[in-house]
């Protein structure tokens, strides 16, 4: 509840400073929020297998529509991912002088509201509110600060994306129509819906389309790319960084505990959509040029074998799904604002305009060298763990997908090597940019995620076991178990 | 004892991180120094535990704490310090520790020397992890952290285009391996429900036949990619782009024989799995031939030691492949000793010529460089099998176990190699040392001998390479095979009988003549008859086509890498842009287009308007009445 | 039907009235049929609100003779689409 | 019954007041009569239903559709004070005509009998035939009101057809005795009665502008001034809907399943053919007016399922729509006072720069309509599709696909605000004062703000 409204408020306040003004009163409020998020964390227990944390208030009696929060492990560690990555992205934003700053800064913390309120809510209808309220602001700074191209790249994607919640809602509309007695939009209501046969089909699908669309997942991709090329750079972050978890979540949290009688045989189907997905966004990834699209399209990639990992519904998988979200989002924004700070050098995202730019930015090089090692999934990275699990997710679930899901790591360090090299090594162009010293927003940045980066690899149980209980009582749920 | 892992493993990750983030505040002496320490300190402690173990102590085991835990998957991030390990890390700490040492004289006017350092601590840490790693899980941890190194170290002069695309080519060839390595993890950890050694290796002999050689079959994948063979050894060469010292240390004496550690390792599956202990024997055997044939037309000397490299990990390949485990182990041991001599020699040369790698371009530097003449001149005894140099006595024991262990082609084939090693190597040596000088004045007058850091470590990788191969005497002279009865009792060896006492002594006699012919032959070809390697144009023939190295990159470019890339860009261009997208596009399209048709409907005139108005009206009563 | 057809504007009104007309008769007569006088009140209503509209629609019609000098009705379609 | 005699008495007051030249005065007597209104309706209504000889019932649904009538009536007309200067000499007119056709609206949304229906449609469509054309010499304003006028007589033919059909098959025109009477009604006319309500039904059909019969409402909207425009898109479509759903909750037992058909055809085809077209405008004003038609999509569908829930669901509906919809119209007035000037969506561009309260609470109202949640929109939308989707799945899969085609015209204009670059001549600042207009966006900014976070507060 705090964690929805410090954002809010937050947002609010940003509005009435100036420029720097703004930036620290919206840093203060991200670094407060995450310090929240740590009290509550610290106060968590991760052996209870019960949602913590609830409160909930009467909003809209008569849709059923109640402001219910709680916590449970999974929703923690995506809140943890949410309110760390804001920090990075507002603080990844302090060298940047777009025109009307305050608004940008506030519409980050909607945003960041927003999020926290979908991972929070427990509530059905709410977390459809939050949904689509994550939506907003994010089209505002893709559409007023993006680049080129941006208005019509920000109508197909907000149309996209919305088409997809709206099928969201109704499914959720309909397992709310089917859940016992006086029906409710509570999750542990919810999940008790009794929906049968070729129905629950009906529900998977909506819900799966929904989040597909989010994540995105092949063939529900193409509004992707241009996006996360368009927005500028914090604006891709949040997208990539949280928005996307959102969908992963989604279909952790409600898609298949509410779909639990349909038929096995359609995750069959969404695997090899992701699978192909994952090889798919690969090879094109192998030959882009454009900076922010290679890690688009590698985004596309990694997100394609989250997606497998967890459909195949094995606690493996899951946790692993959980714990590579939480990776890809530091890696991700990590690798995009490693972009960033290379257009704010040398004013181009081409990478056949860039070379050598490791010669005068050594400390950057560094740190790019291990985010991007960390997206290649090299050991003592984060990356590493959380292939691993859901590697032999797919792998357990079906040899074959299991080796085509594999191929990953293979062409995952193909472009990402490629990029690295493109930039960094070779000699210099002549073009007058160069990397020189990163300020001091730039190291932070960096370093935070860095760091992150080799802590997770090195103790991925600090995530696992966050959201260990939460996923067996997921799964217990699932085998007919009442929640416990 | 475990203590000592501990330390082994840590210290060089802490040197990594002195090194690394106080590298570039301090002398570049003391950054040195600091690192070379740090990999004595492992050094040291290999040392100890070898003590213990060898003093008939238990297998250490440290466990440091819960790594991953998911579901049915739970790994320990823990090491294992048995004969085998401990074995292995002998050879990296020690040959390390001289290697950093040569570094130090090596690199001394590179800029990024600190950070030289710190990727070698680095490299150090991984590889003592892989090899002390125990389970498979923490072993693959080093298994792609190595190869991380040796992706930063050949990228390592990073301003040149080419070594950058080289450093690519390592990384990308080994995950190929890495994937069939862990998929073997998963395939492993599926059929025993672990990955730790000690449980899968007392349940082997219960598990499925088939399992188990496919667990092989796909481990091997891992160590092709990792041990430079065929189809996978096309990136080794080009990694000759880092720094000498680098190419000595991970991509001759240690890192590339971690596919040979993994085999050695799994050596229980192995030796009850028929078809991929051939497979091995087969994919070493022909990768051992053809590097050596390429060897001979190679003109740059660090080529030709790569060559040389990948055709001896065939060999050792070949004698996992017939069940001699700790011969190859053995092999391996003496490999590191005179390799790293060789190309630490041929670094020294490199440096006494300002950078000059084209042995056309050199010639009589033996006056010039009188320890590095030695030490070069030792080794390539050494690899040509001289006895009682190292190489002979390992080499020796592969042939032999090969003849008895599978038959006579195996070792024709075999010996065929060995005649032709020695054909390069003294090709490479009397083009190098003998003859004219044949580069530019300036270098000509530049030419020097190196400073007491680069010869030091030449000379004891020199005694040692002399020494080495009493490790292992064979049944000839002793009855004391050191390498057998330490590693004997880790490893599993398949049972070959001894070779008989004529066939030592005819291999002896036979190896011997045919040396001093070759050592002959080539002398008064290349130097009295001054023929002189020319370019790649003007061949013809069988020649041609082992200079283009049997045109092994140039395939792989048409048949893999062209057509990723035209995959690449019809993903892109049409399946995603204009089916999938156009799919999406066309629905949003649809409705505009017909929205545009709708409107017309609209037509602004009234009795128009009405007309439509009666007409719905009309249509709806239909609607009523017939429905 | 003349409402369909015609372009006049004045006889257009005068359709118009015809129908309302026509309404008023059924009324009427059924108002007769059931010996219920609710019918013919009815009519009555509709008579007053027919010159109610009839007024407003001379109106409009004198209106757009004024800026058109016409009372064409296919002439207006300035608005459309 | 005492608001319908204010009204009246305040309409006549006012045609005086504009000829006697009180005009400065009478937005304010208009606000306060109309206050007043409201007031006497609520002090009837706490005392009970009232019944007016089973010719008019104020229930409380009725006093709840009144009152949205009034409220946004009162809105428009504190916009008017600026909004109306172009035409002042029938400024007095103006109001006056408001308030009979609110008159109109009480009866419609209050009959209990057929005559008062009529009546009611009537007096409210004659005044507004004037309203549309009261700007005389602007051909637009006069070709809608010729067209709006013959289609609406047109109407009111099929309207009476239907009435005397029913009547003939059951002699009354009482509903509650058309109700009771049904059955047999039914069973001796089937053919009568169910044209005859068909009849009707069209001519609510063509009073609300739902596909097919909506051809005049696009032409009148963008042709008559700006704040008729919005009247109309809100007080009459109010009457227009609510007088539909009485017809339907009391004659729910005569109409049979072909009935219900023929509504959900027509719903579905009102979704998507008003949002297909509304994509293609150019025309902020016609536009609104796609817009509004779709909107009435939506209502139908509500109305597909009658039960205790359907009143308060197209209740909220309705509030909200309307208070969004003027919202929209008050910013329109604010932006562009010279009605001459076309309304072409470009005038909004950069509009986030020039005046970044007005484009708030613009694309508030906006996002209000499209139903993006969390803002009150989405509660009405949602609530419909709630209610439908048990029975009519089909038709909320249609309108969740007319949903996403509506995101598509409604953020046009706000991308024209926030992302189009101002150019040259558009750049111009808004120099007039509007704060009547300024006062009218805030109220309903504020409206919207207190429904979407206590939805819960209206409740029939």
């Amino acid at each position: 509840m705090v964690l929805i409204i410090i954002p809010f408020i937050a947002a609010l306040l940003a509005l009435v400073f100036k420029d720097k003004l703004a930036k620290i009163v919206a840093l203060t409020a991200s670094v407060a929020q995450l310090i929240v998020n740590f009290i509550f964390l610290s106060g968590f227990d991760v052996k209870n297998s019960a949602i913590q944390y609830t409160s909930s208030y009467e909003w809209f009696s008569a849709l059923g529509l109640n402001f219910s929060t709680g916590i449970d492990g999974i929703a923690m560690v995506m809140l943890l991912l949410t309110n760390i990555a804001c920090v990075l992205i507002i603080l990844s934003a302090w060298d940047n002088k777009y025109p009307g700053m305050t608004k940008f800064l506030s519409f980050v913390l909607i945003m960041q509201g927003a999020l926290n309120g979908v991972f929070l809510s427990t509530n059905g209808l709410m977390f459809y509110i939050f949904w689509e309220l994550a939506l907003i602001p994010i089209y505002f700074i893709v559409g007023i600060w993006g680049g080129e191209n941006r208005i019509k790249i920000t109508f197909k994607f907000f149309i996209y994306t919305f088409f997809g919640s709206l099928l969201m809602l109704l499914a959720l509309i309909f397992v709310y129509l089917h859940t016992p007695g006086n029906h409710s939009f509570e999750w542990s209501e919810m999940v008790k819906a009794d929906i049968n046969g070729w129905e629950s089909t009906l529900v998977l699908w909506a819900f799966f389309i929904a989040f597909a669309i989010k994540m995105p997942v092949f063939p529900f991709h193409t509004w992707q790319a241009d996006t996360y090329t368009v927005a500028p750079a914090q604006g891709t972050m949040l997208l990539s960084g949280i928005m996307l978890k959102m969908g992963i979540f989604g279909m952790i949290r409600w898609m298949w505990p509410m779909a639990k009688n349909a038929c096995g045989c359609n995750y069959n189907i969404f695997i090899i959509l992701a699978v192909v997905g994952i090889i798919y966004a690969a090879i094109i990834a192998i030959q882009q040029n454009d900076i922010k699209r290679v890690i688009a399209w590698s985004s596309v990639s990694h997100v394609g074998l989250i997606a497998a990992g967890i459909m195949t519904w094995n606690k493996e998988g899951l946790q692993g799904g959980i714990l590579q979200s939480f990776n890809h989002g530091i890696n991700v924004i990590g690798l995009f604002f490693v972009a960033e700070i290379i257009e704010r050098r040398i004013k181009t995202r081409d990478l056949t305009q860039m070379g050598g730019l490791a010669k005068y930015g050594r400390g950057f090089a560094f740190l790019f060298m291990i985010i991007m090692l960390g997206s290649v999934a090299v050991p003592f990275t984060n990356g590493f763990t959380g292939e691993f699990l859901l590697l032999n997710a797919t792998f357990n679930y079906q040899i074959i997908i299991g080796i085509v899901s594999g191929l990953t790591i293979i062409f995952c360090a193909v472009y990402m090597l490629r990029v690295y090299q493109l930039a960094m090594y070779g000699p210099e162009k002549d073009n007058g940019g160069r990397i020189g010293k990163l300020s001091w927003s730039e190291y932070l940045t960096l370093g935070i995620i860095v760091v992150l980066v080799i802590a997770v690899g090195v103790f991925p149980n600090l995530i696992l076991n966050i959201s260990d209980t939460s996923v067996n009582n997921l799964i217990s749920l699932m085998k007919g178990g009442a929640i416990q | 004892m475990g203590n000592y892992i501990a330390l082994a493993i840590f210290t060089p990750l802490l040197g990594f991180v002195v090194s690394g983030l106080l590298g570039r505040f301090m002398s570049k002496n003391i950054t040195g120094i600091i690192s070379s320490t740090s990999v004595l300190v492992s050094f040291v402690c290999s040392i100890i535990l070898f003590n213990h173990l060898s003093n008939g102590g238990d297998s250490v085991k440290l466990d440091l704490y819960n790594w991953i835990s998911a579901g049915n998957i739970s790994i320990d991030f823990s090491f294992l310090a048995d004969r085998l390990s401990v074995w292995m890390m002998l050879i990296i700490t020690g040959v390390g520790f001289l290697i950093h040492i040569y570094s130090i004289g090596y690199m001394h006017h590179d800029e990024g020397f600190y950070k030289f350092f710190a990727y070698l601590n680095l490299f150090i840490f991984s590889m003592l992890t892989l090899v002390l790693g125990s389970n498979y899980v923490i072993m693959f941890f080093g298994w792609e952290g190595v190869g991380m190194c040796s992706y930063l170290l050949i990228g390592f002069w990073y301003t040149n285009k080419e070594y950058g695309y080289a450093a690519r080519k390592a990384f990308i060839m080994n995950r190929i391996g890495d994937l069939g390595l862990l998929i073997g993890i998963f395939v492993l950890f599926n059929t025993f429900g672990t990955t730790d050694y000690q449980t899968i290796f007392s349940g082997a002999a219960s598990a499925n036949k088939g399992t188990v050689e496919l667990i092989c079959i796909l481990l091997f994948v891992g160590a092709i990619g990792k041990s430079a063979q065929i189809p996978l050894f096309t990136w080794l060469p080009d990694a000759m782009a880092g720094p000498t010292p680098v190419s000595a240390l991970i991509h001759a004496a240690t890192m590339v024989t971690a596919g040979i550690y993994l085999v050695a390792r799994s050596s229980v599956l192995f030796v009850s799995s028929e078809l991929a202990s051939t497979i091995v024997l087969v994919v070493g055997l022909v990768t051992a031939v053809v590097a050596a044939t390429i060897a001979i037309k190679q003109n740059d000397i660090k080529k030709v030691l790569a060559y040389s490299t990948v055709s001896q990990l065939g060999y050792m390949f070949v004698a996992l492949g017939v069940g001699a485990y700790s011969t190859a182990l053995f092999h391996v041991t003496t490999h590191a000793f005179f390799k790293a001599l060789l190309f630490l020699g041929s670094g020294s040369v490199i440096h006494a010529m300002s950078g000059e790698q084209d042995i056309r371009f050199m010639g009589g530097l033996r006056k010039k460089l009188k320890i590095t003449h030695i030490t070069f001149l030792l080794g390539t005894l050494a690899i040509a099998g001289v006895p009682p140099l190292a190489g002979f006595f390992s080499k020796d024991e592969i042939l032999a176990k090969a003849y008895y262990g599978n038959g006579i082609v195996v070792f024709v084939l075999l010996a065929l190699t060995s005649v032709i090693t020695a054909i390069y190597m003294f090709r490479l040596y009397f083009l190098t040392f003998h003859g004219e000088f044949r580069g530019t004045e300036e270098q000509k007058n530049h030419l020097h001998e190196s400073p007491a850091t680069m010869t030091i470590p030449l000379v004891l990788l020199a005694v040692l390479s002399c020494i080495g191969g009493f490790l292992g005497l064979s049944s000839l002279f002793s009855h004391h095979h050191f390498v057998d009865e330490f590693l004997g009792k880790v490893l599993t060896n398949a049972h070959i009988p001894h070779p008989s006492e004529i066939f030592e002594i005819a291999v002896l006699i036979i190896s011997v003549v045919l040396l001093a012919i070759i050592i002959l032959a080539t002398r008064r070809y290349y130097i009295s008859n001054k023929n002189i390697p020319i370019s790649i144009e003007d061949e013809t023939g069988v020649e041609r086509i082992l200079s283009h190295k049997y045109y092994f990159d140039e395939i792989y470019n048409t048949v893999i890498l062209k057509p990723i890339e035209w995959l690449s860009r019809f993903a892109h261009d049409f399946m995603d842009r204009k089916f999938i997208d156009g799919i999406v596009n066309i629905s949003g399209k649809g409705v505009t287009v017909c929205g545009k048709y709708l409107r017309q409907l609209q037509s602004g005139n009234v009795e128009y308007y009405l007309l439509a108005m009666v007409v719905g009206v009309i249509t709806f009563l239909v609607i009523y009445q017939l429905v | 039907m003349g409402v369909l057809i015609r372009r006049n504007g004045i006889v257009l009104l005068m359709c118009v009235e015809l129908m309302l007309n026509a309404v008023n008769l059924l009324f009427t007569a059924f108002s007769t049929y059931f010996q219920d006088s609710a019918g013919q009140i009815f009519v009555f209503f509709i008579m007053v609100v027919a010159a109610a509209e009839v007024a407003v629609g001379l109106a409009i019609l004198v209106m757009i003779y004024r800026n058109t000098k016409s009372v064409d009705i296919s002439l207006l379609d300035k608005l459309k689409h | 019954m005492k608001t319908l005699i204010l009204l009246f008495i305040s309409g006549i007051f006012s045609l005086f007041g504009g000829i006697f030249g009180l005009k400065k005065i009478l937005p304010l007597f208009a606000t306060i009569a109309l206050a007043t209104a409201l007031g006497y309706l609520f002090y009837d209504s706490y005392y009970g239903p009232e019944n007016l000889r089973n010719m008019l019932i104020f229930d409380n649904y009725s006093t709840f559709l009144i009152a949205i009538a009034i409220c946004s009536t009162i809105l428009i007309t504190i916009m008017s004070v600026k909004g109306f200067s172009y035409t002042d000499e029938s400024f007095g007119d103006i109001i006056g005509l408001m308030f009979f056709v609110l008159c109109g609206v009480v009866c419609m949304v209050s009959f209990n009998n057929m005559v008062m229906l009529f009546l009611g449609i009537e007096i409210l469509s004659i005044p507004l035939y004037v309203m549309v054309g009261s700007n005389r010499n602007n051909l637009k304003s006069n070709e809608a009101s010729l067209k709006y006028f013959i289609m609406g007589a047109f109407a009111t033919g099929f309207l009476l057809f239907g009435i005397a059909l029913i009547y003939g098959a059951t002699r009354t025109f009482d509903l509650d005795a058309i109700r009771s009477l049904s059955a047999t009604a039914l069973e001796s006319n089937p053919a009568m009665i169910s044209i005859g309500l068909l009849f009707v039904t069209i001519a609510f059909a063509f009073k609300i502008a739902a596909v097919p019969f909506h051809y005049w409402s696009p032409d009148v909207y963008q042709g008559s001034p700006t704040l008729v425009t919005a009247f109309m898109a809100t007080v009459v479509k109010t009457a227009g809907l609510g007088a539909f759903m009485k017809f339907i909750i009391y004659l729910s037992p005569m109409l049979s399943s072909d009935w219900y058909l023929i509504l959900a055809i027509m719903s579905a085809a009102t979704m998507l053919f008003a949002n297909m077209v509304a994509v293609m405008q150019d025309d902020f004003k016609r536009m609104m007016a796609y817009s509004s038609i779709s909107h009435v999509g939506y209502v139908l569908m509500a109305l597909l399922t009658v039960n205790k829930d359907t009143p308060s669901i197209v209740g909220f509906y309705l509030v909200v729509y309307s208070l969004a919809t003027i919202g929209i119209f008050a910013c329109l007035l604010i932006i562009n006072p010279n009605h001459n000037k076309d309304n072409s969506l470009s005038i909004f561009n950069g509009l986030g720069k020039r005046s970044p309260f007005l484009a708030l609470i613009l694309t508030v109202c906006l996002l209000s309509l499209s139903g993006i949640p969390p803002f009150p929109g989405f509660f009405a939308k949602y609530s419909i599709f709630k209610q439908a989707i048990s029975e009519h799945l089909w038709l909320v899969v249609i309108a969740i696909c007319s949903s996403a085609i509506s995101i598509y015209y409604y953020f046009r204009a706000i991308t024209a605000m926030y992302f189009n670059k101002v150019e040259a001549e558009e750049s111009t600042e808004l120099t007039e004062k509007n704060y009547a207009g300024y006062l009218v966006i805030t109220l309903s900014l504020i409206g919207l703000i207190v429904l979407a976070i206590f939805p819960g507060i209206i409740g029939l």
